[in-house]
């Protein structure tokens, strides 16, 4: 990304970046509007994570420039990503496999 | 770098806060060898009151107490620091901080490391870790006492962890900041024409364990933080409501699970005994494709084994907690994944048996070293897998099979692995041979004695003797049969000691006396031996060298030479 | 001899070196808070039906939205940060570089306004898991935009003169400090919803 | 194989789910010794045939066939096996098939603590009177047994003695007071960790008795020595020394053993009415 960038190109960056911003402060008040609905709780925390997912992915794609980031980098994280997720459930899971009595 | 000017760098920036490579490796190689001797000592005592658990420690009893005897909470933290200080100060820094350092960079033709400061301060973060570490010896409350697990409740309550979760923190640190470091250096200096099927092996087992390091530390140290908020924030993460210790009430809020912490630790501590196995198998390969004057058998199996390793070796990590009430499905799926992961170790080292069909092996020291690692490593690796299947699990768990299973890995098995490497790439660092000699006085009672001291534990293991024993089983009906090798691992074990002294006069010795050698010794392929020896302060190479074939082009028929550098060029 | 591709992409990589090693701290990052999040998972399955919601109760979600909403801002003012010396307007940058600083100062003291009142109300970690996590996530994080904070300061003022001998280096180092920062910024529009809103 | 494992430590199994336990171990010892003497043999030979004074010419590709590609399949078909034939039933068992006070199983909490073993029996009713941990008091009551809660008035406890019935089904619900402790019996296979904060049930069946046991020890090093109940995690100073006895009765001197300690707990809280605990 450090080379090879016009300043037409960047200019028009400049203008996502706004977008951006605009669309991350609405779904910030979204989100906070939707905690005060009478949601179930699994329904809420479905929703909010919903929302967090997709700012994170604004934040990732546009600001981290991870859209058009090479092939290399995007390799990396998706394993990262892999194990990340391995790191939330399964200890979950084991947890709840496990033999207890109530 | 500042290149042009190294020669007028004073000695503190030339040794001390020093950003080459090669420094860094060396400090790395020194701090952690300290280390290893200490940790070993540290079992000598252990070992001492294991054999003789009525009678005082000689020559160090009177630290312990007026009647020189070992106390059983200073037999804890002697074991639990023995565990932290062999793994997290020693192996771990001199397989991947000292080796890792010193070589790759020469084995792919880089300059330096990607970030010479980040690396610099990685080994000062270490540094501070292992200082902290040892200095808990001499606080009031001692060092930390739960076992190098640091299970809690019993972590959380008991005296002495605090500074020991604190040097991890920084220990971690450390590693995440080489780790990093590797991976960049290996995927962007690596010299022009050096494609990653050209890397040498050790250079495929480094940027794994990178992985694996990056990767799988920071849960770890997510897991330090909590039991550190534990124990001085009072929160209460992995302490459930309603513990009674000694007869009162825990006044925490509870609501924690010591599980967690289970999960967490394992989630770092299985992908770290393959950090701890891997760099020594990538020295076996270099000194094995050298010594027997062919190319590894199987290079691309051998890639592809030790890739799929490390990916594996994240998803197998509760095989050590089958026996905390594990349900079926779980217990079936890490019993699996544990059973899939011996496959590519099976891989490897068939691949470095077969390497042996065919050659003109020359016995050298190294040599002598890495062949020794082949069965030792596979008496380890193959006593793994009782241990995974959770049904034989249940009557192995925490008892001395285990142990021996590990050792076999860890000493006769890793440290094998880098005393070859020792003896192997000292000539580039010093531009002398280690005494052949020596070495072989150090070799054979060395693998004698290891064998004496690991052998038995695998009796004393199926008769059920737990571990982590401060009288080593005498309290035990259970135990009393196989009691008697106490005695005989013991002095095993001191022997084992002795028969250190050679290398250790070795290494000193050879510095002034050793004999003098050129830049290939050993006739070798890979690019380190290319540069002069030892290597040029920060640069290295005299000038960037160009790579033109596979790692280990030996005994090609038809040459003159039985070895052809990777440098050389193809003709026509 | 220099270090290659300091500055400048290796060809088949694509990449910089320091860009690479960013990138793969964030790894390492995201394991971290992987980490945490997990033992927050493990936690509210322990804790008794609706207790997480209703220990969140005390938070003062206002405050943390205003808190959400500045952090954003300082995520679009680093990139603008960037961009300006992308466009060669090194005023600009100094600008918006200051204006960063500025948001996370602001971050930082309504967080501590936020600590100081639960403390007045005798909330601490102690007080039970969900306090337990929320503090260690949110001071991780805060310790997190305080090291993120000393870098830009650095590249705000002091560090800023290597714009003048090497100013592609200097735009690579804002980039790779930006990635840190709005992995920083990513990090709390998870922690906000999951600490306050659930 | 049993058998040489037998003379290396492994003790003679006393419970129905040893022989399991133990034919799984047999069986991977055997995949192991097959292993480490087939390549044992083939790492030898090579390094007697291929010693550069012999042969000081390597040759450039060496093995040719991919033999050991059939031969890792091979371990991997045997992993399997064992896994599917073995560990997983062997393991379901364990975990599922827990039975209850209606299967007629003698029912039994085991609440470990700092380095003793709390052994905690229903009494006469069957039933468990509840714990609470306010109410531990190291000398009078280590479990914290609430006396006054439904059933508890018959139960008794003892410290580092379990007794069991022979060829029963047994069940323990495993609890310990603070740290994790390991519940180890290691002749009859069992092994479990005690997790503070969890109830974790336990099953097996005793097929001999202590007594046939002693008389087959007899000559060796263990003879005199009954059964334990050993700690296998480190659980602070005194984890060396936390060891229970174990005793396996039959059926009647479990029974006689049963209405002493009855008849104990009788005279026991009958010298407490002069005592100041029970005052409140
Ligand atoms: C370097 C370190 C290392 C390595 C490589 C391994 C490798 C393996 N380990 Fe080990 N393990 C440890 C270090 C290591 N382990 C440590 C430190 C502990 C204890 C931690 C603690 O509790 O404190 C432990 C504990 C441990 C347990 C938990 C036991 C318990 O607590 O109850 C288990 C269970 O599944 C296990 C399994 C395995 C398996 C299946 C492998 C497999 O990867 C092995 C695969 C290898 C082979 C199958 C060998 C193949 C060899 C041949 C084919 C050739 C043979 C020929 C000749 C010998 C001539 N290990
Ligand atoms: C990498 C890991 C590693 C290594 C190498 C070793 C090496 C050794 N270990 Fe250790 N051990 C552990 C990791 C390791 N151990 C762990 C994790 C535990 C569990 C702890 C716990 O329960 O929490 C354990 C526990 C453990 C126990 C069980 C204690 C107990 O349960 O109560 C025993 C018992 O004998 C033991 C013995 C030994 C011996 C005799 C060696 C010997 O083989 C040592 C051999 C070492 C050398 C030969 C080093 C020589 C090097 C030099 C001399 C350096 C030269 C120096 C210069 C040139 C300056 N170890
Ligand atoms: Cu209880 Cu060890
Ligand atoms: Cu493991």
């Amino acid at each position: 990304m450090s080379s090879g960038h016009s300043t037409a190109d960047i200019q028009s960056h400049i203008k996502v970046y706004m977008t951006v911003f605009a669309a991350l402060a609405a779904l910030t008040i979204i989100t906070v509007a939707a905690s005060y609905l009478d949601l179930s709780t699994g329904e809420g925390i479905l929703l909010a994570l919903t929302i967090a997912s997709v700012k994170g992915s604004l934040v990732a794609s546009y600001f981290m420039h991870l859209i058009s980031e090479r092939a290399l980098i995007t390799w990396i994280l998706m394993l990262t990503a892999g194990f990340f997720f391995v790191l939330m459930f399964i200890p979950m899971a084991s947890f709840i496999d496990q033999a207890q009595v109530g | 770098m500042d290149s042009h000017n190294h020669h007028e760098e004073p000695f503190y920036r030339k040794y001390i806060w020093s950003t080459d490579h090669k420094i860094i490796g060396l400090q790395y190689g020194i701090t952690s060898l300290i280390f290893l001797l200490i940790g070993f000592s540290l079992m000598m005592i252990m070992r001492w009151q294991l054999a003789y658990p009525e009678s005082a420690v000689p020559l160090v009893g009177s630290i312990f107490g007026e009647d020189g005897m070992l106390l059983p909470e200073i037999y804890n933290s002697l074991g639990a620091m023995h565990g932290t200080i062999m793994i997290f100060l020693g192996i771990v820094p001199l397989a991947v901080g000292a080796f890792g350092n010193y070589i790759v960079p020469l084995q792919i033709g880089a300059p330096d490391m990607a970030f010479p400061k980040i690396n610099a301060a990685s080994y000062w973060c270490y540094f501070v870790g292992g200082v902290v570490m040892m200095s808990s010896f001499f606080t009031a409350e001692g060092a930390a006492r739960s076992g190098w697990t640091s299970y809690p409740p019993l972590a959380d309550i008991e005296v002495g962890q605090t500074m020991w979760l604190i040097g991890m923190i920084f220990l971690i640190t450390s590693s995440l900041l080489g780790s990093i470091n590797f991976i960049t250096t290996i995927i962007q200096l690596r010299a022009p024409g050096l494609t990653w099927m050209r890397l040498p092996f050790f250079v495929w087992a480094q940027f794994v364990t990178s992985f694996l390091l990056v990767l799988a530390f920071p849960p770890l140290e997510a897991a330090a933080v909590l039991q550190l908020m534990d124990r001085v924030a009072g929160t209460s993460f992995f302490l459930p409501s309603g513990l009674v210790v000694s007869g009162e009430v825990l006044g925490v809020s509870g609501g924690g699970s010591p599980l967690l912490w289970q999960h967490l630790f394992w989630f770092l501590a299985h992908p770290e005994v393959y950090v701890l196995i891997l760099p020594a198998m990538g020295i076996i390969a270099e000194v094995i494709a050298n010594n027997t004057r062919k190319p590894l058998w199987g290079y691309n199996s051998l890639v592809f084994a030790v890739v799929f390793l490390g990916f594996m070796s994240f998803i197998v990590w509760a095989h050590h907690m089958f026996i905390t009430g594990m349900g079926t499905a779980m217990s079936a799926f890490f019993q699996t994944t544990t059973m899939i992961i011996s496959i590519p170790s099976i891989i490897i080292l068939s691949a470095f048996f077969i390497s042996l069909w065919g050659a003109s092996i020359r016995f050298n020291t190294p040599m002598l070293f890495a062949l020794a690692f082949l069965p030792m490593f596979g008496i380890g690796g193959l006593t793994g897998l009782p241990l995974g299947f959770a049904a034989a699990d249940i009557y192995l768990h925490d008892t001395y099979y285990v142990i021996g299973h590990f050792h076999y890995v860890v000493a006769p098995g890793t440290i094998f692995g880098l005393f070859a490497g020792i003896y192997y790439w000292y000539p580039k660092i010093t531009g002398r041979k280690m005494s052949e000699l020596l070495g072989k006085l150090h070799f054979w009672p060395s693998l004698i004695f290891m064998n004496g001291v690991f052998m038995p534990m695998f009796i004393q293991g199926l008769a059920g003797v737990s571990r982590r024993l401060w009288d080593g089983g005498l309290e035990y009906a259970h135990a009393s049969g196989v009691l008697h090798w106490n005695e005989f691992m013991s002095i095993s074990a001191w022997l084992l000691g002795l028969a250190q002294l050679p290398f250790i006069f070795n290494i000193f010795y050879s510095l002034k006396r050793g004999e003098k050698v050129d830049k290939n010794p050993w006739g070798a392929t890979t690019l380190e031996w290319t540069a002069p020896s030892p290597p040029l302060p920060h640069v290295n190479f005299e000038k960037i060298p160009e790579v033109h074939r596979v790692a280990y082009e030996y005994s090609v028929p038809g040459r003159k030479r039985d070895f052809t550098p990777q440098t050389e060029p193809k003709k026509g | 001899m220099d270090i290659p591709y300091t500055v400048e992409e290796r060809p088949d990589t694509g990449l910089f070196n320091a860009k690479l090693g960013v990138w793969l701290f964030l790894a390492s990052e995201v394991m971290l808070f992987g980490g945490l999040f997990s033992a927050y998972i493990f936690l509210r399955y322990g804790a008794p039906v609706g207790a997480f919601h209703e220990w969140g109760q005390e938070l003062n979600i206002p405050l943390a939205t205003l808190n959400t909403l500045i952090l954003i801002s300082s995520s679009v003012t680093m990139v603008m940060s960037w961009a300006s010396l992308k466009l060669n307007d090194f005023k600009k940058y100094k600008l918006y570089m200051g204006l960063t600083l500025l948001c996370a100062l602001g971050f930082l003291i309504i967080k501590y306004i936020e600590y100081t009142a639960k403390f007045d109300h005798h909330i601490y970690p102690s007080t039970n898991t969900f306090y337990a996590i929320y503090f260690t996530l949110t001071g991780l994080h805060g310790l997190h935009i305080i090291g993120g904070m000393i870098v830009l300061f650095y590249f705000w003022i002091p560090g800023s003169k290597m714009w003048d001998s090497k100013p592609e280096q200097f735009t690579n180092r804002i980039e790779i400090a930006g990635l840190y920062w709005h992995f920083v910024d990513l990090v709390w529009i998870f922690l906000f919803p999951v600490l306050y809103l659930l | 194989m049993l058998k040489f494992l037998q003379n290396y430590g492994l003790p003679i199994s006393l419970s129905e789910a040893g022989p399991g336990i133990d034919e799984i171990i047999v069986l991977t010892h055997w995949l192991m010794l097959v292993l480490f003497i087939g390549w044992g043999a083939f790492f030898i030979i090579s390094l007697v045939k291929f010693r550069a004074s012999k042969n000081p010419d390597a040759d450039h590709m060496g093995v040719k066939s991919h033999l050991s590609s059939v031969l890792e399949v091979a371990v991997a078909v045997v992993e399997i096996v064992l896994l599917i034939g073995f560990a997983f039933p062997i393991w379901a068992n364990r975990v599922n098939d827990v039975p209850t006070s209606g299967d007629g199983a003698v029912y039994i909490r085991v609440v470990a603590q700092q380095y003793v073993w709390n052994i905690h029996y229903p009494g006469a009713d069957g039933i468990f009177g509840s714990s609470k941990p306010e109410l531990v008091d190291e000398v009078n009551n280590p479990i914290g047994l609430d006396r006054s809660s439904p059933g508890a008035d018959d139960d008794f406890y003892t410290i580092n003695q379990m007794h069991i019935p022979v060829n029963k089904k047994i069940r323990i619900d495993l609890t310990t007071k603070d740290v994790i402790h390991s519940f180890k019996l290691p002749e009859l296979r069992v092994g479990q960790d005690a997790i503070p904060g969890m109830s974790i049930p336990v099953h097996f069946e005793a097929n001999t008795t202590s007594e046939e046991f002693l008389q087959k020890m007899t000559g060796t090093p263990r003879e005199g020595k009954g059964l334990e109940i050993a700690c296998a995690q480190l659980c602070g100073l005194g984890h060396y020394r936390m060891r229970g006895y174990l005793t396996i009765d039959t059926e009647d001197d479990y029974n006689l053993w049963l209405e002493l300690q009855a008849q104990y707990l009788e005279e026991d809280s009958e010298e407490d009415e002069w005592g100041d605990e029970d005052d409140w």
